[in-house]
């Protein structure tokens, strides 16, 4: 065991660089033994297999058969609701839960990697307490639950100062007992989590009178205008507003989207028109709309005297000067204006990366005071449900003081990593390694710092002791959620390692001082369903016990959506001062700003060790495996900077090396970097692409003016050529259609006419009339299965991506094998960058996303070319792959238009533990055979045999693969296109239909895509 | 014409002399041929070693990727047929037409032709990825009663292939049974004598085993011919039959029989020159028959080249996007060097032979033929490696990964090729005995007006 | 053709008209001979096997065998498991084609070997009768049975023939 | 001459007819009914030689592994008959106790997979009631006992072996009307199981095809 923890230490700097790449001998000598007699003799006699049976029959566990278990998602503090499928007890994939008004059954990629929590291979299975440090990091070494609790228990009672509970922003099930924990025993608890909106909620509570991040009605609107807020990203509840977004576009009247942000991110990219002003300068934008609908007169929603005073501070803020100081053309301010003015509803919002500014208030104010005053507040912003997050950067860094003069003697973490997330230039390490030591000089230390952690991070290396907590997987809990829903938080399997859930150990710490802070429950499930049953007390006429089994298979309590509830806004006077303040600040110029982001891929780092997420393509620059800074061309050229060159990105308070990507799609004056890489402590996943540094480290030691939260924007940086190559990988390295109609668009001319409106393209529409076919075409007995793609609806998350590679056992082969452009992502994201005509003969930029996975065309080109029927055409219209036929001549692969076929050129294997996510319905792929999207050949079996059973036949919506299921904005459609009532039937039949190259080579796929959507600017 | 005045001067050709210079070439060999057979050896065993890592640790190892499914092997697949077929050329339609120059060089063609075929034969199973199931591609019965694709054109090529090997290894044999009989009557050693006595079947010389087997020899060349032009045709809809842009166009067929011709003919140069060097056959290949094998490949350059103009101009007649861009890209795009190698190999430098001396110039023509041999490698590669890295979805376009392996199978191939080339001059007659006796006039007391003679003494 | 209890009498010719004329006075005197010549000369062919080869017939025969099971081949393995590629027929003919052209080849080829080894005689381990090194080099044979009260006449003619030497040997 | 190339054609198309006939009874399978398809009850000794139906048309099939077994027969061959951790019965259990095979392996019929018994349901039986009457029988139910109380599965010895790519579905056949024995053989005669079908593809397909069941590759390639 020792051994073990040994390493675990010893791989975080031994990390293989290479990625996953591990390459079967035992394999390569099976098959050739296939061809010799004497090998085969060797070879047909292996090792015996075993058959275990269960020694107790487990009540509705069927072996073979999948068991669902409802649960929540606790990866960001949305609260999707969950359920997972679990086959003879572990659990194998992850989907969203139907019945969550949160995420309405779809679920983003991190929450599909959650099963990747559950299984990493660098979690952390016992008890840890340090034994040394040595120059290559601290040595753990395993330990007894009892030791560490004694230990624990004897530094409360010796503790004189302050004892800290530090998390991260905790399910209410946790919160609810930290919050017990933290009074009955004289801690206090400080939060954080960088992914909150705290600013937000500040402002709201200056504008709205209420502390809290509002909840707004994307669907609502009809002209939602967007400054930086990536909602359809990583933005409070990112699938619930890419479904709220969705539902928009696809509205009879669909919704204009204009985005506002210095950088494309890809909540900008699925805008109408997106808007690109120097950084900081986008609150003269929020001014002059301000100014413009108090000329428009669309001031009704606030007092008069709130107007005037408005008026007053708009006075002289005009198009030209704002053209002038924003560097965005005069012509589309007041295009935006008019939108704002014309819309019936409307949404303005603010957040993400434009508000991790020094000073964010302002903006968030002004949007705010636009909502207000064009009625928004009741109807697209619902200012009475609301979420408070508890985290302080105010509190952290005050934390961050104590700890350094040694008055902190117990620090507990519990779901965060400060040390990672929190600038570096607070030196919360330095601090750390303050706790307890006493204050009379001698050093001794009296003091303990525990962490309570999953998996090894950079906060739990600092800690003496390391407590092994369940993942989200495993554990009990609830999340009450604004509204009065609760969504409750089951195991879905036995815990694997000598682990403890959290609510548990604060209960054993607490019960060991003496403290009763369960109420009557003494352990947390027992915690969970007596508090479940508390909050919900009257919601149900059934009695306790049937209502708890019911919301457990449920997944929750959760209340039909009651809609925006209304609400006045208070404003705070102080927001008018506020605002005058800002408006004499001159917009910044000049220098290079340091813009951070958080991406789809690393959060804020908490992803960064899932080999899916690393994996996942970035929706918009295509780049894997690592970070990367972001920069103009003008920039870059500036700088003697080429696409991929390894850069050093410098500020006053660090430096990290990352791989340049030159894109025109930043502002000139700002290096964009995502957040989350960089890791130096996170598992071997993260640690593999750690050579640069970690953004957090550039940060300034700096809290945001009046917003309890940090100042993530707009550090100067300077940027300097580094040695050699950068190492970026990207899985798409060419962004133009070339004109070749790909993916479509249905543009939408005039202001605000019907979705009937011209097309991109010629050929569109052709996907309706039938050309005439050499061949007698195939006739399917029973079913003919077929896909709906509406781009209108796809926002190129990449959540379809991963929930593919988990159900598929698509294995993650690594950097270098990806460098090698051999990903074996059966589901790709395209993305393209074209430029279109905008309606006054200028050129604007659209950007397409467009899922592409198998087509199975009917005259499908790879079909007729395999030698050996590896791939041919089944009853059901499908365009079957039978691996073990396979030989891997490629051909199929040579020959498909849409190159969605993989090959496996090396055998790829799942190290330790990330082997039990295999899903046991799908073969896992050998060496030197192809594979491919199968549209989840092994639901539509299953589908089939409960519907045998049944005695009937299989009907529209039994079946739902993978990526359709997890859509967050239902872009993806599956069913039989042979039933003319399926809904997939009738989105193929949409005006908007089309299929990809068909009309160049008849290859009559079963995908059908649907054009995007898009107002002409 | 000139050489028929040089060679008046000579004494003429005899029976005699023609077995003698021929059955000297299987004398004992020396240090030069043991180091020609080490060096195949050695770049066999480096070809042998890295197919064995490549199988061992993956077929990643060589450089395809997603887009590009083919590359390497098959260009060398490709490469090595093309070679194959002047072989049969030379040996089978030449002889349909009498072709007067074709008797000296048409064994050493032959062999080449068996050895590339062998030669080419491995590549199909090198790039397949589980190369232990190369079986699957045959119609074998089996217990799974499962039959392979018969509308696949990687099957025709097993069915060409094969046939095409199966053949010309019989004409090939056959040809050989009444040379290796007159090896074996002049044989001393027992290994030789035991060699040639299995080889040559107990061939006589009879005058009934020369008549069947000069009728069947007729019909062996009336079947090879349209099998040579089947099997490269059918190599071709290899790629015709798909739907890649630039891949699928009718006019591959007769554009890649030509080619083959052409690189074939040139890999005879390049083997004939040294071959007539070492072994003193200057009175058996004569200017006469370079002068017309560069006329062949004056000729075969002029179709190859005409089919490149085709395809451009049929890319740019069809107005497809996708043929369009393809076309450009070839020689505009970020791969322009292979194209511009290969039209300065194929088209421009080949043109040079409308000089007449340049056609008999010896160490010229051994140059020109190397390129040309590069050129129509590169030619292969152009198409399966350009074609492929810019398909339809600009999204999956993608480059290569190009690995020693690659390199190492490549050069084992020529390896390959080598050893059995050095092991035939040296254990067969490389030179046609009895087809050169025939055109020889044969000795008679009475003087009638008997053929012609193309070789050495003219008439 | 030359019985074994016969003596077989060898003649060695330098010029081939001389050997034609020895078969010619052979055949008139209705004996058993046989000819080696080191190339084959139409010539000769028209002196001593004037009828056609029937090896054209079986090629022919073979090809045909070929060309027909080259097509069923392909024709009943599909239809023996029907599956469907693209939209192609299951018995898709012009595709079929490619196998049925390359066995008619195949087939004719390999009937073709036979032939030669069926009319040749070919392999075989016995000794010729007769048969002389030098048949194979530059010199022409005519080998004729007799018996042996013949021999003296026989060695007349191919000696009259212009024949260099004349041997007699043991027959087989 | 015209006789000639007439008899030519006539006979190449024979001798192809012929070949033909050779080739398309190779590889087939002639299907043998087991005893069990006329009789109920658990017929003589002798049977399973019916059952050695294992779709290869052996010389044809050029997976020389079957045909070498100088260790023994490899886990997917016919004859395969490893010891078990526990000597279990099936002639005591079966033929003698007259229990049903779905008692035990209950999951047959709902899944596809056919599960190994828990110990729980051994105990049931075993727990207080039957104690054995062999020694070897009394030996062996005090192991099971000993792995029940040690909560810890027996490590039964898997005998059918399929490869990963094959999804059988259990429930299918079962409802389908096949029955346990066309497959498995006359377990209830065994006192060690063995396998007595080769379960290679030819084998499954002659099932089907004589059934009318669907041949499509991914009714067993792709899914459950």
């Amino acid at each position: 065991m020792e051994g073990e923890i040994v390493q675990l230490n010893a791989n975080r700097k031994s990390a293989d660089k290479e990625g996953l790449v591990q390459i079967s001998r035992r394999r390569f000598l099976q098959g050739l033994g296939a061809t010799t007699a004497l090998g085969a003799a060797a070879c047909a006699n292996p090792v015996e297999q075993n058959i275990l049976p269960n020694v107790k029959g487990v009540a509705e566990e069927i072996p073979g058969v999948a068991v669902w278990y409802s649960s929540t998602c606790t990866e960001c503090s949305a609260g999707c609701g969950i359920r997972v499928r679990t086959r003879e007890g572990r659990a194998v994939k992850v989907e969203g839960n139907p019945n969550s008004p949160v995420n309405k059954g779809g679920l983003c990629a991190l929450g599909q990697a959650s099963l990747q929590s559950l299984y990493n291979p660098d979690r952390i299975r016992q008890p840890l307490k340090k034994t040394r440090t040595t120059p290559t990091g601290p040595i753990f070494e395993p330990t007894t639950w009892d030791e560490v609790y004694g230990k624990l228990q004897e530094a409360l009672t010796n503790a004189t100062n302050r004892k800290v509970l530090l998390t991260g922003e905790l399910p209410s099930g946790y919160q609810d007992l930290a919050a017990a924990f933290t009074s009955q025993l004289g801690f206090s608890q400080v939060v954080w989590d960088p992914m909150q909106q705290v600013a937000v909620a500040k402002a709201a509570e200056l504008v709205y009178g209420t502390y809290g991040v509002p909840t707004f009605a994307i669907d609502k609107a009809q002209v939602v205008v967007n400054f930086g807020a990536d909602f359809l990203e990583t933005w409070l509840n990112p699938v619930g507003y890419a479904r709220q977004w969705a539902d928009g576009r696809r509205a009879e009247k669909p919704l204009r989207f204009v985005h506002i942000e210095p950088r494309l991110s890809l909540t900008g990219a699925n805008a109408d028109l997106w808007l690109k002003p120097n950084l900081g300068s986008d609150v003269r934008i929020a001014l002059f709309l301000i100014g413009q609908m108090i000329e428009r007169g669309r001031t009704k929603g606030i007092s008069d005297d709130t107007r005037n005073k408005l008026s007053q501070l708009t006075k002289g803020v005009t198009a030209t000067e704002v053209e002038a100081q924003t560097g965005v053309s005069k012509e589309k301010l007041l295009l935006v204006a008019q939108y704002l003015a014309e819309a019936k509803a409307s949404l303005v919002l603010a957040g993400g990366a434009s508000t991790a500014t020094a000073d964010p208030l302002p903006l968030l104010v002004l949007t705010n005071l636009l909502n207000a005053m064009l009625g928004n507040v009741g109807k697209t912003v619902d200012i009475v449900v609301v979420d408070k997050p508890a985290t302080s950067a105010t509190q952290v860094a005050a934390l961050i003081d104590d700890m350094q003069s040694g008055k902190v003697d117990v620090l507990i973490t519990a779901g965060t990593n400060p040390q990672f997330s929190f600038p570096d230039a607070f030196g919360f390490q330095y601090a750390v390694n303050k706790v307890g030591i006493k204050g009379d000089g001698t050093g001794k230390k009296a003091g303990i710092v525990v962490a309570l952690a999953s998996q090894m991070d950079e906060t739990a290396q600092l800690a003496d002791y390391i407590l092994p907590l369940h993942t989200s997987l495993e554990d009990w809990g609830y999340v009450a959620q604004p509204g009065g829903n609760v969504s409750l938080m089951q195991p879905s399997m036995r815990q694997i390692f000598d682990t403890k859930s959290l609510g548990d150990v604060l209960l054993t710490v607490a019960a060991n001082a003496g403290k009763q802070i369960g109420g009557d429950s003494t352990t947390f499930d027992a915690f969970v369903k007596a508090r479940y049953l508390a909050i919900t007390a009257g919601k149900s006429t059934q009695d306790g016990e049937t209502f708890w089994r019911a919301s457990l298979e449920k997944g929750g309590y959760f209340a039909s959506s009651a809609g925006v509830s209304a609400g006045t806004p208070s404003i705070n006077p102080a927001v008018y001062a506020m605002s005058y303040g800002i408006s004499v600040k001159p917009a910044h110029h000049g220098d290079l700003l340091l813009y951070p982001y958080p991406s789809v891929k690393a959060f804020d780092g908490r992803a960064a060790n899932r080999p899916w997420m690393q994996e996942l393509a970035d929706p918009i620059t295509q780049a894997v495996w690592g970070a990367w800074a972001e920069m103009h061309p003008d920039t870059a050229k500036d700088l003697g900077i080429a696409m991929g060159d390894s850069v050093i990105v410098r500020t006053a308070d660090g430096e990290v090396h990352v791989p340049a990507y030159v894109t025109e799609f930043v502002h000139k004056g700002i290096i964009a970097m995502p957040v989350g890489q960089g890791h130096s402590a996170y598992g071997r996943f993260a640690n593999s692409i750690d050579q640069g540094g970690s953004v957090y480290s550039l940060l300034p030691k700096k809290i945001a003016t009046g917003a309890d939260t940090l100042a993530f924007t707009g550090s100067p940086v300077t940027v300097v050529r580094g040695l050699g190559s950068g190492d970026l990988v990207r899985v798409q390295e060419f962004n133009s259609q070339e004109g070749r109609e790909l993916a479509r668009t249905t543009f939408i001319t005039g202001a605000g006419a019907h979705a009937h409106g011209e097309e991109h393209g010629e050929g569109y529409g052709e996907g309706h009339h039938e050309p005439k076919q050499m061949y007698t075409q195939r006739e399917h007995p029973l079913y003919q299965w077929g896909m709906a793609v509406d781009l209108a609806a796809c926002t190129g998350c990449s959540a379809c991506v991963v929930a593919c590679s988990a159900e598929n056992n698509i294995p993650v082969v690594g950097k270098k094998v990806v460098a090698q452009g051999r990903e074996m992502s059966w589901l790709r994201i395209e993305r393209y960058f074209d430029s279109v005509e905008t309606e006054d003969g200028g050129e604007e930029l659209k950007v397409s996303f467009m899922p592409m996975m198998c087509q199975h065309c009917q005259n499908a080109p790879c079909e007729p070319v395999c030698p050996v029927y590896a791939t041919y055409h089944n009853e059901e219209g499908m365009n079957a792959m039978v691996y073990n036929r396979c030989v891997g001549t490629r051909y199929c692969s040579n020959n498909c238009s849409y190159k969605v076929r993989r090959f496996n050129w090396f055998q790829y294997e799942w190290p330790d533990l990330l082997s039990w996510q295999v899903n046991p319905d799908v073969p896992v792929r050998t060496v030197g055979i192809m594979e491919k999207c199968s549209f989840c050949v092994q639901r539509i079996g299953e589908a089939k045999d409960i519907a045998k059973d049944l005695g009937r036949l299989v009907e529209d919506g039994d079946v739902t693969p993978a990526c359709v299921q997890t859509c967050p904005t239902q872009a993806l459609t599956f069913g039989d296109l042979k039933d003319p009532n399926s809904r997939v039937s009738k989105l193929a039949k949409n005006e908007r239909a089309y299929k990809v190259l068909d009309h160049h080579l008849n290859t009559q796929p079963s995908v059908s895509y649907l054009s995007d959507i898009r107002y002409k600017a | 014409m000139e050489h028929k005045h040089d060679a008046k001067k000579e004494a003429p050709v005899t029976y005699a002399e023609v077995n003698d210079t021929i059955l000297k070439m299987l004398e004992p060999p020396g240090t030069g041929w043991y180091l020609l057979l080490f060096t195949c050896l050695f770049f066999l065993a480096i070809g042998a070693s890295s197919w064995f890592y490549q199988m061992w640790s993956g077929f990643g190892e060589s450089g395809k990727s997603h887009p590009i499914g083919w590359g390497t092997y098959i260009t060398n697949f490709v490469f090595w047929v093309g070679i194959a077929h002047s072989g049969t050329l030379i040996s089978a339609v030449l002889y349909l037409f009498r072709a007067a120059f074709r008797q000296p060089i048409y064994r050493l063609a032959e062999a080449m032709t068996v050895f590339a075929v062998m030669t080419a034969g491995l590549f199909p199973i090198i790039h397949l990825g589980r190369p232990w199931y190369a079986l699957w591609l045959m119609p074998y019965p089996n217990q799974r009663a499962l039959w392979p694709n018969f509308r696949s054109p990687l099957l025709w090529d097993v069915f060409a292939v094969s046939t095409y090997f199966t053949i010309s290894a019989t004409f090939f044999f056959v040809g050989l049974i009444p040379d290796i009989a007159a090896a074996r009557d002049r044989a001393t050693t027992k290994f030789r004598k035991i060699l040639y006595g299995v080889t040559s079947l107990g061939w006589r010389n009879s005058h009934v085993q020369w008549k069947h087997y000069t009728a069947a020899y007729l019909i062996f060349a009336a079947f090879a011919t349209p099998l040579v032009v089947s099997v490269h045709s059918v190599v071709s809809w290899d790629f015709a039959m798909s739907i890649v842009p630039g891949w699928h166009a009718t006019i591959f067929p007769p554009y890649f029989v030509a080619g083959a011709i052409f690189s074939g003919v040139a890999m005879v140069i390049t083997l004939i020159i040294p071959l007539r060097k070492a072994f003193d056959l200057q009175r058996l290949i004569t200017p006469f028959h370079f002068d017309a094998m560069s006329k062949l490949i004056l000729m075969t350059s002029g179709v190859v080249t005409y089919s490149y103009i085709t395809e451009f101009y049929t890319a740019w007649f069809s107005n497809n996007v996708f043929e369009r861009y393809q076309f450009w890209f070839r020689p505009f795009g970020e791969f322009w060097l292979p194209f511009w190698g290969m039209t300065f190999c194929n088209c421009i430098f080949p043109q040079l032979l409308w000089v007449k001396s340049l056609r008999t110039n010896i160490p010229f023509l051994f140059v020109l033929s190397i390129f040309i041999n590069i050129g129509m490698w590169l030619e292969r590669f152009n198409i399966i490696f350009q074609s492929l890295t810019r398909e339809f979805i600009p999204a999956a376009w993608g480059g290569y990964n190009f690995s020693w392996i690659e390199v190492g199978i490549t050069v084992g191939a020529f390896g390959w090729f080598g050893m059995w080339m050095t092991l035939f001059i040296k254990f067969f007659p490389s030179v046609a005995i009895v087809e050169i006796k025939e055109i020889l006039p044969p000795p008679v007391r009475k003087e009638t007006d008997h053929h012609h003679a193309a070789v050495g003494a003219g008439h | 053709m030359v019985e074994s209890t016969s003596r077989a009498v060898v003649g060695v010719f330098t010029y081939m008209d001389d050997a034609l004329e020895a078969v010619k006075s052979a055949k008139s005197a209705n004996l058993d001979w046989r000819m080696y010549s080191p190339v084959p000369r139409h010539e000769i062919e028209e002196v001593t096997y004037p009828q056609k080869s029937p090896v054209r017939l079986v090629s022919f025969a073979c090809a045909i065998t070929g060309c027909i099971c080259g097509w069923a081949l392909a024709i009943l393995c599909s239809l023996d498991w029907p599956m469907r590629t693209s939209a192609k027929n299951i018995a898709s003919i012009p595709a079929f084609f490619v196998p049925g052209y390359e066995w008619t080849i195949l087939f004719g080829g390999l009937g073709t070997l036979g032939a030669i080894l069926a009319f040749c005689r070919i392999p075989s381990v016995v000794r010729a009768a007769g048969y002389d090194p030098r048949f194979s080099h530059d010199k022409f044979g005519v080998v004729v049975a007799c018996s042996g009260n013949q021999v003296e006449d026989v060695k007349k003619r191919l000696a009259s023939a212009g024949a260099d030497e004349v041997d007699v040997r043991d027959s087989l | 001459m015209v006789t000639k190339i007439r008899l030519v054609i006539a006979g190449a198309c024979v001798s192809a007819l012929a070949l033909f006939a050779v080739f398309s009874q190779w590889g087939s399978v002639t299907y043998t009914a087991t005893a069990q398809d006329s009789a109920s009850a658990y017929p003589a000794l002798g049977v399973r030689a019916g059952v050695y139906n294992d779709g290869q048309a052996a010389l044809w099939d050029f997976n020389i592994t079957d045909h070498f077994r100088y260790f023994g027969p490899p886990p997917r061959l016919r004859g395969y008959s490893p010891e078990q951790p526990i000597k279990f019965s099936h002639v005591i259990h079966v033929q003698q106790n007259k229990m049903e095979c779905q008692y035990c392996h209950w999951s047959v019929s709902k899944a596809a997979y056919a599960a190994i018994p828990e110990e729980e349901t051994c105990m049931g039986c075993h727990g207080a009631l039957v104690a054995g009457k062999s020694e070897q029988g009394k030996k062996d139910i005090q192991k099971l006992k000993d792995y029940y109380s040690r909560n810890e599965p027996i490590p039964w010895v898997k005998v059918h072996v399929v490869p990963d790519y094959l999804k059988f579905n259990h429930k299918r056949h079962v409802k389908a009307g096949v029955t346990c024995q066309e497959c498995h053989g006359q377990i209830p005669e065994m006192e060690q199981v063995e396998r007595v079908s080769s379960m290679k593809m030819g084998w499954c397909i002659s099932c089907h095809r004589q059934r009318g069941a669907s041949i499509d590759c991914l009714v067993c390639h792709g899914q459950r």
